[in-house]
């Protein structure tokens, strides 16, 4: 979905009502984490060609954070879901 | 009337008669004419010249896909430029004019180029134009360009309002013919909220074309039933003069209606649109879009007269239009002996019927001559045809005399909308045409577009694609029938493609309205641009108004041909939106002028209008900058002034803009603590502290000042320009980053008017309108708090901090007081000589105390850069950025860093943007030292001040260096010096 | 077949039946001293330089589609040198030097026309940012003016400077900066590097990298492996998907960047012109038509092709720029996928892999940089240093922090 | 100690609505309350209510909430500071209540044509099968970001950031002005 997003709070909204932050990288590091395990997580991206998972902001609307599984190929979304659960379900 | 309007007319009201002038002249038309009918019931067959040849071009199709008729319509601000006299309504008073051709449409010395055809090839300007390389920009190019290009746009703004709309429906159904009208009407009868939008200007489509009874009925009378019923189903919605010109991903569709195009300019309501975007959100999709007839690539194809076989059809049928007198048709398909069949039912003569299969399987019973086996390879008339010659199967050629031709080629289904998204179409043999990709996800091409023919089979084919897109939606629906029409067995039509007519004589065009010939299509096959987008992209066919819809498959079939492939291996170029063009102004709408974007309006904005401010757009914020006094005739004048009241008495500021969060939670410390790079846990009730926020890449994202105001309650303020940034940025590290801490963040930017009152006397004023003591003792530096004002009658926010460097409060009240509060702070400060400040004075105050804002927070400085690196917290074990702070390029010495900057004679002058060299060094990039971030006139100190960022900046205060504007062409010498300019000891702030 | 008039002529005496194909339609060998892997403007750029600057003819460019039918074909065609950053600037001039002799240098008319670049500032710290950038560029010789609004009004009065929203104060000009026609330019350079030697081999998709513990012995393909010294990547757009084919993971993002053209037009603007207050930029081509962009649409995407919001966005600023555009319609949008990288400037450099080499993540400001990252790129795989005005574009430089980050945004790929 | 006007200055323009009977008409609420209530993410409507009705029973428990856990309490009283002090010490520590009053501006669309004329506004579809009486919901507005709640048949409530009150004013009399002038 690259037009329309079901936000799981609002329901079908529009693309203009989202900002976008990017792929969701690999987990924010520990605080002890070495510089290199940093720069993973700063840096580097999988930038799939095809299923993918990136944080949208419903800025214009109930202002959460998602996470959207969309294929870069097709635009199509799979699941969205709030951002908090990744955490608290230990996703990833 | 003119001799070619004959009787008839499903779209004509003969009492309506409307005036228009076609370059000049007077001419008349009637009501529901385009204007292209109207040319052509005058007899106008030479409208338009073509782009590079500056061919004499007519009136080729009747609807959406027309090449060469484009006029210049109307006039000023409302000149539509390239607008298709197909589509174009008539209005009374229109006036058209045709394009590219000079002096006129008739005698145009362009048509010259016509001689250097052979000159002109495909590709010719990649191959000269190369000597001498200066020519190119200075001669050739400008020549090129004045010659190319259609109409001439407006450089009037246009009066039109414009707006955008959403819609939702469970059923769009693109296209009001029969398949589509099938379509709506079943599905409004189960109940579905459904939409159908048309191009035309009436729905109906094939109906409005159709010359024969329709189930024994008229057919004009058939499609008024089917409307009425439509009306009066109150979910369906029928839009007419709405083209759907794009699929987008999620069933949006783009559609643009023409809402009040065909009016004339003393009937357009200036409160309803001129034209209006819908964005229709649609749960399913019937698309009826048709199919579009091909011309047949012949020897003088393009002459005025020639026209598309069901083209004429439309004419005579809709419009009353005869399109000659004498007319010939050269058709490869059964379909297109219709027209034949109309044009004698209306007493018009076909001179002939040449159709290059040896054994047409046709039941034509009309009179014309038929000539099987046979291509017209050639046409003469200098403006317009006056005969074809045929070239019979046995070799022989024939002159027929003939004023109009209808061509036949074949029909491309009308695929656009499927394939949008993605979607390559497939080519089918039986059809010869391309078919709609087969995975259409929540759209159903049916009718013409998905290969039907006739009125009676695509209508049955909409009932049967709403019946299935309903199922989609759980809807049972019963597919609508044409009443007294009978479904017989679908007769295939055998078309025997004509990619181009070998035994040509003259240009035989692909392309008419970007003059590409099948000549130009092999030449760019045997230079090895064969592919498909290569061939498009060498000979820009395909690439004109009308993007390739009468020229594409016929261009893909020569190269098929050439190749000897099937057209499906050699594919089509990328159907894109749009599907016919849309202009600026409906895609914009409403946001325009000063409603470009919306406006916001601090609180204390009236107040500062009374006081005579002078604003300045501040992101979508107006903000107060000066307040011009009576004799100040020069910004620097009131600016100067303001910063000496507060210098030496007392100002007042506006600061609502800044952003303001409430924290709460009791996790609120840990979360600050964790957000800034300074510690904030121990923070107590009562008191505001500096915090710095980095990005997680280790570079400072914001600054700003956050308070306690009480145990799990926080106040924060970041800068304007990122209030919204910020609060993003929370907002992720609460929800994503650490969902387990409590912490809510709500925006209170809106809720409060905010003003700084700064000065040595600041602290006598705010005495007279706050309750609570204030001293020094009771109220020192950095405390924040509640406070009663006005004897109890208020409740605001008092926070003792400090920009300018002077004594100074910001006191926060709910923002609707906010004007008064303003107003009282000045009456309680009159007698100290206070006077309101803008963001001018404010920035001044602020490079000479050397403090920073986003001139110097850039996104590419790190705490350390800024004179800050102290800040950054050694003990914390983690915030947002610790890590990535400490890479070996952020903690570079030589990087530069803040430092002040004066000239050495204090009556030089410098601008920011200027950069910094070492004396004596050469002028170059390598030699850079760094950039000035701000600058000002100080007052306080009589000069003008600067903060830069230079290499090894804070080791080199006293160091002189040159401040360089290659821009302006100046430098001057500049000496490096500690950024606090004015009280250094900070003892202004804590007095 | 050298162009000349004196060919045009004789071609149309000859009803132009004797033209020769501009480039073989050659068969894979089976080795190779470089594979250049894409057969877009860099990757073509870069063969043309290895055979003629480098003398390194034995070379093959494989393009999975038609030649140049990524971005070099589908950009806004914008060139300028316009850069503020000390790692940016030389390479772009040096690129803006190559076009202004680039067409007599490959004999093709690539319709290169300086005919100035603009970019509009709306605020005092848009012009203090302008004038920093003009400077910058100034100290390095490239041509740069800062126009005020007199001066900008009578180049283009017919911008909004009355009623805009976001008044017009002024203009960074680069006179130099222009427009070339972007297919030509794939052309041009295939043309040339085939008459060279090199073998261009479309339709030859790869589908794999061979490799023996740390060196790239080959590829695999569509039409069957190659072997091959040296392996350079030049597909940007698609970075992120080849080199996991080599499990490298990027500092990049692609992201869909949608472009339009109007319909033709007699000549209306004759400058580039950059709006300050919005996403909107526009030329206008030979043929007429105004050429026009904005923003990335801010998902990551592989489909070349844009949404509907994105559309308005661009026209709305693009009214707000010029009013008398309401009635200019808008005939074709297209996309393409951008190469984001988290700094917004390009990576171009050897790769861990010591005979692997990549060049990529040149976010929107690809095009313009085709013939120096060419030359460049064919100067590193040619003698494993990187070229004197490449040497900032390091892949090691994010991990080490020396960013090129021209608009401060930092690690956000979908801001730069 | 000199006496200081105060005055509570609105941010909307003087309505100048149609008359009776026209199919669209715009009015400003000029009075009442908005106040933010913050729940832990634990917390939920049902909770809040019960606390609302037993804390002040005179103000009602009229809720649209904006995201999860966060609610607008709005009301057409007017709550004095000192009041305010009372309930926000007496709402249960899962909740903070936040004064929006004067951040939160309200107004009613209401007439036949008001979904017509959200519709140039909003992508939220607010046909009546789809947007119950009661529902409300955070959406954009162009390019105004505003809270709608259907309060009636054809009556839509608006809450909007009180900086940019009177540009949504300005637009939707502007897609108003076509039912006005047909």
């Amino acid at each position: 979905m690259s037009s329309l997003v079901k936000c799981p709070h609002c329901g079908l909204r529009p693309r203009e009502e989202f900002t976008i932050r990017g792929e969701v990288a690999a987990p924010r590091p520990s605080a002890g984490a070495d510089e290199a395990t940093w720069f993973d997580h700063v840096y580097l991206r999988d930038n799939p060609r095809g299923e993918h998972r990136e944080y949208w902001h419903h800025a214009g609307g109930c202002r959460r954070w998602l996470v959207l599984s969309r294929n870069t190929l097709t635009h199509e979304t799979s699941d969205v879901v709030d951002a908090s659960t990744l955490k608290t379900e230990g996703a990833r | 009337m003119t001799s070619f309007r004959i009787e008839g007319g499903t779209l004509i009201d003969r009492s309506d008669v409307r005036r228009f002038t076609f370059n000049g002249e007077a001419l008349s038309g009637i009501g529901g004419d385009t204007v292209a009918s109207a040319l052509l019931a005058n007899g106008k067959q030479l409208v338009g010249r073509s782009f590079k040849y500056h061919r004499p071009r007519g009136i080729l199709t009747a609807g959406a896909a027309e090449p060469n008729a484009l006029l210049t319509i109307g006039r000023d601000g409302r000149r539509d430029p390239n607008t298709r006299a197909t589509m174009a309504e008539l209005y009374d008073g229109l006036e058209a004019r045709s394009q590219n051709c000079w002096p006129n449409v008739s005698f145009d010395i362009g048509a010259a180029n016509g001689l250097l055809g052979p000159l002109l090839g495909a590709g010719f300007y990649y191959k000269t134009f190369m000597w001498p390389a200066a020519f190119w920009e200075k001669v050739y190019e400008p020549l090129i360009r004045k010659a190319a290009g259609l109409g001439r746009a407006s450089y009037d703004p246009d009066p039109g309002y414009y707006e955008k709309c959403w819609a939702h429906c469970d059923l769009l159904v693109i296209g009001a013919g029969p398949t589509g009208l099938a379509a709506a009407l079943t599905a409004g009868r189960a109940g579905a909220r459904v939409i159908i939008a048309d191009e035309g200007a009436q729905p109906g489509g094939g109906f409005l074309a159709e010359g024969s009874p329709v189930g024994g009925k008229p057919a004009d009378t058939v499609l008024a039933d089917i409307i009425g019923e439509l009306h009066a189903l109150p979910n369906v919605e029928i839009r007419k003069r709405t083209t759907v010109f794009a699929a987008y991903d999620d069933q949006v569709f783009g559609a643009v209606e023409r809402v009040q195009k065909h009016l004339p300019e003393n009937e357009i309501n200036p409160h309803r649109a001129m034209e209006r975007l819908w964005r229709i959100v649609a749960r399913q999709v019937v698309l009826a879009t048709g199919a579009e007839e091909r011309p047949i690539v012949f020897g003088g194809n393009d002459r005025p007269g020639v026209m598309m076989a069901g083209a004429m059809r439309t004419y005579l049928n809709a419009y009353g239009v005869a399109p000659g007198k004498r007319v010939a048709l050269f058709a490869n398909n059964s379909q297109a002996y219709q027209t034949a069949v109309d044009l004698e039912a209306r007493g018009i003569e076909v001179a002939a019927i040449i159709d290059p299969r040896t054994c047409p399987n046709i039941n034509y019973a009309g009179k014309a001559r038929l000539i099987a086996g046979a291509m017209v390879r050639d046409t003469a008339g200098r403006r317009a045809i006056k005969s074809i010659t045929v070239r019979h199967d046995d070799g022989s050629d024939e002159v027929i005399a003939v004023d109009a031709l209808g061509v036949s080629g074949g029909y491309s289904p009308i695929v656009h909308l499927a394939c949008h998204r993605g979607g390559k179409p497939v080519w089918s043999d039986a059809h010869i045409g391309f078919m709609p990709p087969e995975k259409t996800d929540g759209m159903t091409p049916c009718g013409a577009v998905a290969g039907k023919a006739g009125i009676a089979a695509c209508f049955a084919a909409g009932g049967v694609a709403a019946v299935k897109a309903l199922a989609e939606l759980g809807v049972m629906g019963e597919a609508a029938s044409l009443p007294g029409v009978e479904q017989t067995a679908e007769t295939v039509d055998h078309i025997q493609p004509v990619w181009r007519v070998a035994s040509s004589k003259g240009k035989a065009f692909v392309d008419f309205q970007n003059d590409v010939a099948a000549s130009d299509i092999t030449l760019a096959m045997r230079e090895g641009y064969d592919h498909v987008e290569l061939a498009k992209r060498y000979t820009t066919n395909g690439m004109a108004t009308d993007q390739g819809k009468t020229s594409n498959v016929n261009a893909i079939g020569i190269l098929a041909e050439n190749k000897r492939v099937s057209p499906g291996e050699i594919g089509t170029t990328t159907f894109r939106p749009f599907y016919t063009p849309v202009c600026f102004g409906a895609l914009v709408g409403a946001s325009k002028g000063m409603d470009f974007q919306p406006v916001r309006k601090s609180p204390l904005h009236g107040w500062a209008e009374r006081h005579g401010a002078k604003f300045v757009e501040t992101g979508l914020w107006y903000r107060s900058s000066w307040f011009p006094k009576d004799g100040e005739t020069f910004w620097r004048d009131s600016v100067d002034r303001e910063v000496n009241t507060v210098r030496t008495k007392v100002g007042i500021c506006d600061v609502s803009t800044l952003g303001k969060i409430e924290v709460f939670g009791t996790d609120a410390a840990e979360f600050l603590n964790r957000v800034y790079c300074n510690a904030f846990l121990k923070l107590p009730v009562g008191k505001a502290r500096y915090g710095i926020m980095l990005r997680e890449d280790g570079f400072v994202y914001d600054d700003g000042t956050t308070s306690c105001l009480g145990e799990n309650h926080y106040f924060m303020t970041t800068t304007t320009a990122l209030a919204a940034g910020v609060l993003t940025h929370l907002e992720f590290c609460a929800q994503v980053l650490w969902p387990e801490l409590d912490v809510r963040l709500a925006s209170a930017t809106d809720q409060w008017a905010q003003m700084a009152v700064a000065g040595p006397r600041s602290r006598e004023v705010l005495s007279k309108i706050i309750d609570d003591d204030i001293s020094n003792e009771a109220f020192p530096f950095l405390a924040a708090r509640e406070v009663s004002m006005f004897g109890g009658r208020l409740k605001g926010r008092l926070f003792r901090i400090s920009f300018s460097g002077e004594l100074a409060y910001e006191i926060a009240v709910p923002a609707g007081y906010g004007e008064s509060v303003a107003d009282a702070v000045m009456i309680a400060g009159e007698e100290f000589g206070i006077a309101p400040y803008g963001t001018e004075a404010l920035g001044v105050m602020r490079i000479e105390k050397g403090h920073v804002t986003h001139a110097e927070i850039n996104g590419t400085v790190t705490p350390a850069d800024l004179g800050m690196g102290r800040m950054v917290s050694a003990k914390k074990d983690d915030f947002i950025g610790r890590v990535m702070n400490l890479r070996e390029g952020l903690v570079d010495p030589s990087r530069p860093s803040l430092v002040g900057i004066k000239p050495k004679s204090p009556s030089d002058k410098f601008a920011t943007g200027s950069h910094i060299l070492n004396p004596g060094d050469d002028v170059s990039l390598a030699n850079d030292q760094g950039y000035v971030t701000s600058m000002c006139h100080s007052p306080t100190l009589g000069h003008p001040v600067g903060l830069a960022l230079v290499k090894n900046g804070p080791k080199r205060h006293g160091e002189e260096v040159v401040i360089w504007n290659g821009l302006a062409g100046t430098t001057v010498t500049g000496i490096l010096c500690d950024p606090a300019f004015v009280d250094p000891e900070n003892e202004k702030l804590h007095a | 077949m050298r162009y000349s008039a004196l060919s045009l002529l004789g071609n149309a005496f000859s009803k132009n039946k004797n033209w020769k194909p501009a480039w073989r339609n050659p068969d894979p060998k089976p080795h190779y001293d470089v594979i250049i892997i894409g057969g877009g403007g860099h990757g073509l750029a870069t063969a043309y330089y290895l055979s003629k600057v480098f003398g390194v003819r034995n070379v093959a460019v494989l393009e999975k589609g038609y030649l140049g039918s990524g971005n070099i074909g589908r950009n806004t065609t914008i060139i300028r040198s316009n850069y503020l950053l000390e790692g940016n600037n030389p390479f772009y001039e040096f690129s803006m030097k190559l076009w202004e002799g680039l067409e007599q240098d490959f004999n093709f008319n690539a319709m290169v026309s300086q005919r100035g670049v603009i970019n509009l500032f709306h605020s005092d710290a848009q012009r203090d940012a302008y004038t920093r950038r003009g400077n910058a560029m100034r100290l390095h010789g490239v041509d740069a003016e800062l126009l005020d609004r007199d001066q900008l009004r009578e180049k283009l009065p017919f911008l909004d400077y009355e009623n805009a929203r976001f008044p017009i104060m002024g203009g960074l000009m680069q006179a130099r900066g222009g427009t070339v026609r972007h297919d030509a330019v794939a052309w041009g350079f295939a043309r040339g590097a085939d008459q060279n030697g090199v073998d261009i081999i479309q339709n030859c998709e790869v589908t794999g990298i061979d490799r023996d513990g740390n060196q790239i012995t080959g590829v695999q393909t569509t039409r069957g492996a190659i072997t091959c010294n040296k392996l350079a990547m030049a597909v940007a757009g698609s970075s992120s998907h080849v080199a996991k084919m080599v499990d490298m993971r990027l500092p990049i993002e692609s992201h869909a960047l949608q472009a339009f053209v109007s319909e033709g037009l007699k000549p209306f603007i004759d400058t580039v012109v950059t709006f300050g207050a919005g996403h909107f930029y526009v030329s206008q081509s030979d043929k007429g038509g105004l050429v026009f962009g904005g923003d990335i649409e801010g998902y990551n995407s592989y489909a070349q092709r844009g949404n509907l919001a994105c559309v308005e966005h661009v026209a709305e600023a693009g009214m707000a720029m010029i009013p008398a555009l309401s009635r200019v319609r808008i005939l074709r949008s297209w996309g393409g996928i951008m190469d984001m990288s988290m700094d917004g400037s390009p990576i171009m450099d050897r790769t861990h892999l010591g005979n692997l080499y990549f060049n990529g993540g040149w976010c929107y400001g690809g095009f313009k940089a085709t013939p120096a990252s060419g030359y460049c790129f064919a100067h590193l795989l040619a003698t494993d240093t990187p070229h004197e005005t490449a040497t900032a574009f390091r892949m090691d430089r994010f991990a080490r922090g020396y960013l090129l980050d021209e608009k401060g945004v930092g690690a956000q790929a979908n801001l730069h | 100690m000199h006496e200081y006007p105060l005055e509570n200055r609105f941010a909307f323009p003087s309505n100048d609505a149609a008359g009776a009977g026209a199919s669209i008409n715009l009015a400003p609420i000029r009075d009442g309350f908005v106040f933010h209530v913050l729940g832990d993410a634990n917390s939920n409507e049902v909770d809040l209510k019960q606390a609302l009705v037993k804390i002040a029973p005179e103000l009602g428990t009229d809720l649209r909430s904006p995201s999860p856990n966060q609610w607008f309490w709005v009301g057409g009283a007017d709550v004095s500071d000192s009041r305010l002090a009372e309930i926000q010490a007496e709402i249960p520590e899962q909740f903070v209540l936040a004064d929006q009053t004067h951040g939160r501006l309200r107004m009613v669309l209401f007439g036949a044509s008001s979904r017509s004329v959200l519709a140039k506004g909003t992508m939220v579809d607010l046909s009546p099968e789809m947007f119950a009486i009661g529902q409300s919901t955070m959406t954009q507005i162009g390019h105004i970001g505003a809270m709608i709640t259907r309060t009636a048949d054809d009556s839509f409530e608006l809450i909007v950031l009180r900086s940019f009150a009177s540009t949504l004013w300005d637009e939707l009399q502007h897609m108003a002005a076509e039912f006005r002038h047909p």
